[in-house]
């Protein structure tokens, strides 16, 4: 981890890492060892953004998030992202009340993937769940949808 | 950040719904209910469509099909209800009455009974630890999951021919309706009326068919608490503990009798697999 | 008291009952098998399977008890109430609150003697601001505002929650004090919650 | 080892749905043993697919994913016998990789 911001939203990389990869150069796990340690460990959605490397992000109504309003189990909080914004290169995924907020990133520079994620969450409490694109004009994009972490029958 | 105890404090943080002016003694608003409720249903096909359940029917498949235990013998000469080795559709027709143990018995029981006969496996052993946790998911627990799988989308048909099979549902619907402890409970004080929850956690009526089915159908089951796959006798287990009883034994006859007596009352309903649960 | 109460069981049993029953009547083998199959573990003895009088009558009449000996047993749970000595029973509703919340209690993985919880939000609305409640009981919501708060209705509160059987013979709801579930402080202090014209049950 | 991972790939068109459920604890570091310890932090930290040895999606993930974790993902372009195969790593350094052929429509 020589430096923790070298795999951001906006990974670089990304190409140079797959035709290493093609070639035989590298393997999967090497070539992602650049896990982003210090956005990871950020206790501040604003400290991870910063370890992220995204700067002012702009509210966007082309991000679609599906997540219950109210949970079932804050153990397991179902998330679906579309993004209809072009160029979009990566989709990360913070939950702004947990003690660690960054929980995700999903890359899509290669081109294959469409601009869509399904994952599944923990959240100790209620929160927002913040989404931001990363786009390949360098701008990012961001969306917000709360959900309630409520009691279930729990108690005894 | 899965502290039960965490969620249960963060139920404050939910935002009130406007209060009618309600009297005392009339029913709690019924839209403010339905949100909550009809909110979990949306997601609920969500969870069900991609349930971690799977993972513990392959583990379960695994172990079916290796040869385990002193015996070095697989399961594949178990005999579930439909002859050795017939795995598919043997869930929903149990428990049912098996002429070797001269007794009924539910799913687990019975692969529990073939661990020991057929392989070789202590069964004290196997009833020391009986639970999934965190950290360890008894064999049992595995391959009941795997069995239940091979059910899946057929109708709950456990057999009621045998006078052994009748007394059993007899049995365990006196079991249901016996109230005891140090809070007066019986299964069907809480599970006796249509509609009712504790907490926002929906209470199916096993008096009744289509209501009954709608937990028959989620076990074995993968409860998002804790992430571990239960089986029908974790169930019962817990719920007998809140209803302030002592604890049943593992694979006992008198939860067999009670499994009958909910089995039965599901019948003729489609059985969905392994569920999700809460 | 439970002795009492078994002792009127035996007196009126056999009028209510039907002739004794063969030993392999369903409800003779479930219990049989309840008491072979189930083992004691920690707080929860076997005594928890030994059906008390109230019980035994309530098993054996659906939760429909021929209305005289209803009164007589709910009579005699009533004189088995311990009326606080000072003669208070209203008590801190934000203490009740707490205590409406706690879920835990007399099961087998609850510490002995240490003090539980009413269980209440389980199987009642109560507290406008709780959005998770039960809907096994009736809602408690605006319960004093309603149903007023002078002398008797603490006193029928304060019973209700001690030993909801000297009311309703085969009410679903717990015996609190009656089996030690609660104290007298926390009775008082859901008195509080309920009744308390300050409490957020009656705004 | 690791149990295999679950993978399912439907094809829609020219589109690939693919929906993954991989057994991990996904432990937070929080978490108290029945012993009264902290269970340290174990969890899936990359994620990376291929279609036919070319890398076509990846991810990076915390301790905030839910336990036995399930994702779904959208391939563009694939086809009836591609070789699918879905990659995780941890932060113990344990890692699983399984593989499906793409199904017909």
């Amino acid at each position: 981890m020589t430096e923790p911001s070298r795999r951001t939203a906006l990974k670089r990389s990304g190409a140079l890492a797959a035709a290493a990869m093609a070639a035989g150069l590298l393997r999967p796990a090497e070539a992602l060892a650049d896990w982003n340690k210090s956005a990871f460990e950020s206790k501040t959605v604003a400290d991870a953004l910063r370890n992220l490397k995204i700067a002012s992000p702009a509210d966007s109504k082309d991000i679609v998030i599906r997540a219950p309003d109210i949970a079932e189990n804050g153990a397991v909080v179902p998330i679906e992202i579309q993004s209809n914004i072009p160029g979009t290169k990566s989709i990360a995924v913070l939950i702004e009340k947990n003690p660690f907020p960054y929980a995700a990133s999903f890359d899509f520079a290669q081109g294959a993937a469409l601009p869509f994620i399904a994952l599944r969450v923990k959240m100790g409490e209620t929160s927002n769940v913040r989404v931001v694109v990363a786009t390949a004009d360098g701008k990012f994009h961001a969306a917000v949808k709360e959900v309630k972490v409520t009691i279930g029958g729990c108690g005894g | 950040m899965t502290r039960t105890l965490a969620l249960c404090a963060a139920a404050a943080l939910v935002a009130a719904a406007p209060v009618p002016q309600a009297a005392g003694q009339t029913k709690p608003p019924a839209v403010e209910r339905d949100a909550t409720t009809e909110e979990f249903e949306k997601f609920r096909a969500v969870l069900e469509a991609d349930n971690p359940a799977e993972l513990f029917e392959l583990r379960g498949a695994a172990l079916w099909k290796t040869p385990r235990g002193p015996k070095n013998a697989s399961l594949e000469r178990c005999d579930l209800g439909l002859g050795p080795g017939v795995v598919k559709g043997a869930y929903v027709q149990l428990p049912r009455y098996f002429a070797d143990t001269g007794k009924v018995m539910d799913a687990e029981q019975r692969i529990v009974h073939c661990m020991v006969t057929l392989q070789g496996f202590d069964a004290a052993a196997l009833a020391k630890q009986p639970f999934s946790n965190e950290t360890r998911t008894p064999d049992p627990v595995a391959i009941t999951t795997f069995v239940a799988g091979q059910s899946r989308g057929m109708k709950i048909a456990p057999p009621q021919t045998r006078p052994q099979e009748r007394e059993a549902y007899a049995v365990g619907r006196e079991i249901f309706f016996y109230r005891a402890g140090g809070y007066d409970f019986s299964c069907a004080s809480c599970h006796g009326e249509d509609g009712k929850r504790i907490r926002t956690q929906q209470l199916p009526n096993f008096t009744r068919p289509e209501e009954a089915i709608r937990s028959y159908q989620g076990w074995p089951g993968y409860r998002m608490t804790g992430g571990v796959m239960h089986t029908l006798q974790w169930r019962l287990n817990d719920c007998f503990r809140q209803q302030r009883f002592p604890e049943p034994g593992y694979v006992s006859d008198s939860l067999t009798a009670l499994l009958t007596y909910l089995a039965v009352n599901s019948k003729g309903q489609v059985y969905k697999g392994p569920g999700i649960k809460r | 008291m439970q002795r009492l109460a078994a002792l009127l069981l035996a007196a009126t049993a056999p009028a209510i009952l039907a002739p004794p029953a063969a030993a392999d009547d369903p409800r003779t083998a479930a219990v049989t098998a309840l008491q072979r199959d189930f083992k004691p573990r920690g707080i929860a003895t076997m005594n928890f399977l030994v059906e008390d009088g109230v019980q035994a009558i309530c098993n054996r009449t659906d939760d429909k008890p021929p209305k005289e000996i209803a009164q007589r047993l709910e009579q005699d749970q009533l004189a088995g109430i311990r009326w606080p000595a000072d003669g208070k029973l209203v008590g801190d509703w934000k203490s009740g609150e707490r205590i409406a919340q706690n879920g835990r209690g007399m099961t087998w993985s609850d510490p002995a003697n240490a003090p539980g919880g009413g269980s209440c939000y389980n199987c009642h609305r109560i507290g406008p601001q709780e959005t998770s409640f039960g809907t096994i009981g009736p809602s408690l919501f605006q319960f004093g505002k309603t149903r007023g708060s002078g002398p008797d209705m603490q006193r029928y509160v304060y019973g209700k929650i001690y030993n909801a059987k000297a009311f309703s013979l085969c009410s679903q709801m717990p015996r609190f004090d009656h089996v030690g579930a609660l104290s007298e402080q926390q009775i008082k202090d859901l008195v509080a919650l309920l009744l308390d014209p300050g409490s957020p049950v009656n705004k | 080892m690791a149990d295999p991972m679950k993978i399912r790939a439907k094809l829609d068109g020219d589109v690939l749905d693919v929906r993954v459920l991989m057994a991990h604890p996904m432990e937070t570091g929080q978490r108290k043993d029945g012993a009264g310890n902290l269970v340290p932090l174990h969890f899936i930290q990359t994620i990376t697919a291929q279609l036919n040895g070319r890398p076509v999606f990846q991810a990076e993930t915390s301790q905030a994913v839910s336990r036995n974790p399930v994702f779904g993902f959208k391939l563009k372009g694939a086809k009836t016998g591609d070789k699918l195969s879905i990659t995780w790593t941890d932060n113990k350094g344990d890692k699983r990789t399984d593989e499906v052929t793409v199904p017909t429509a």
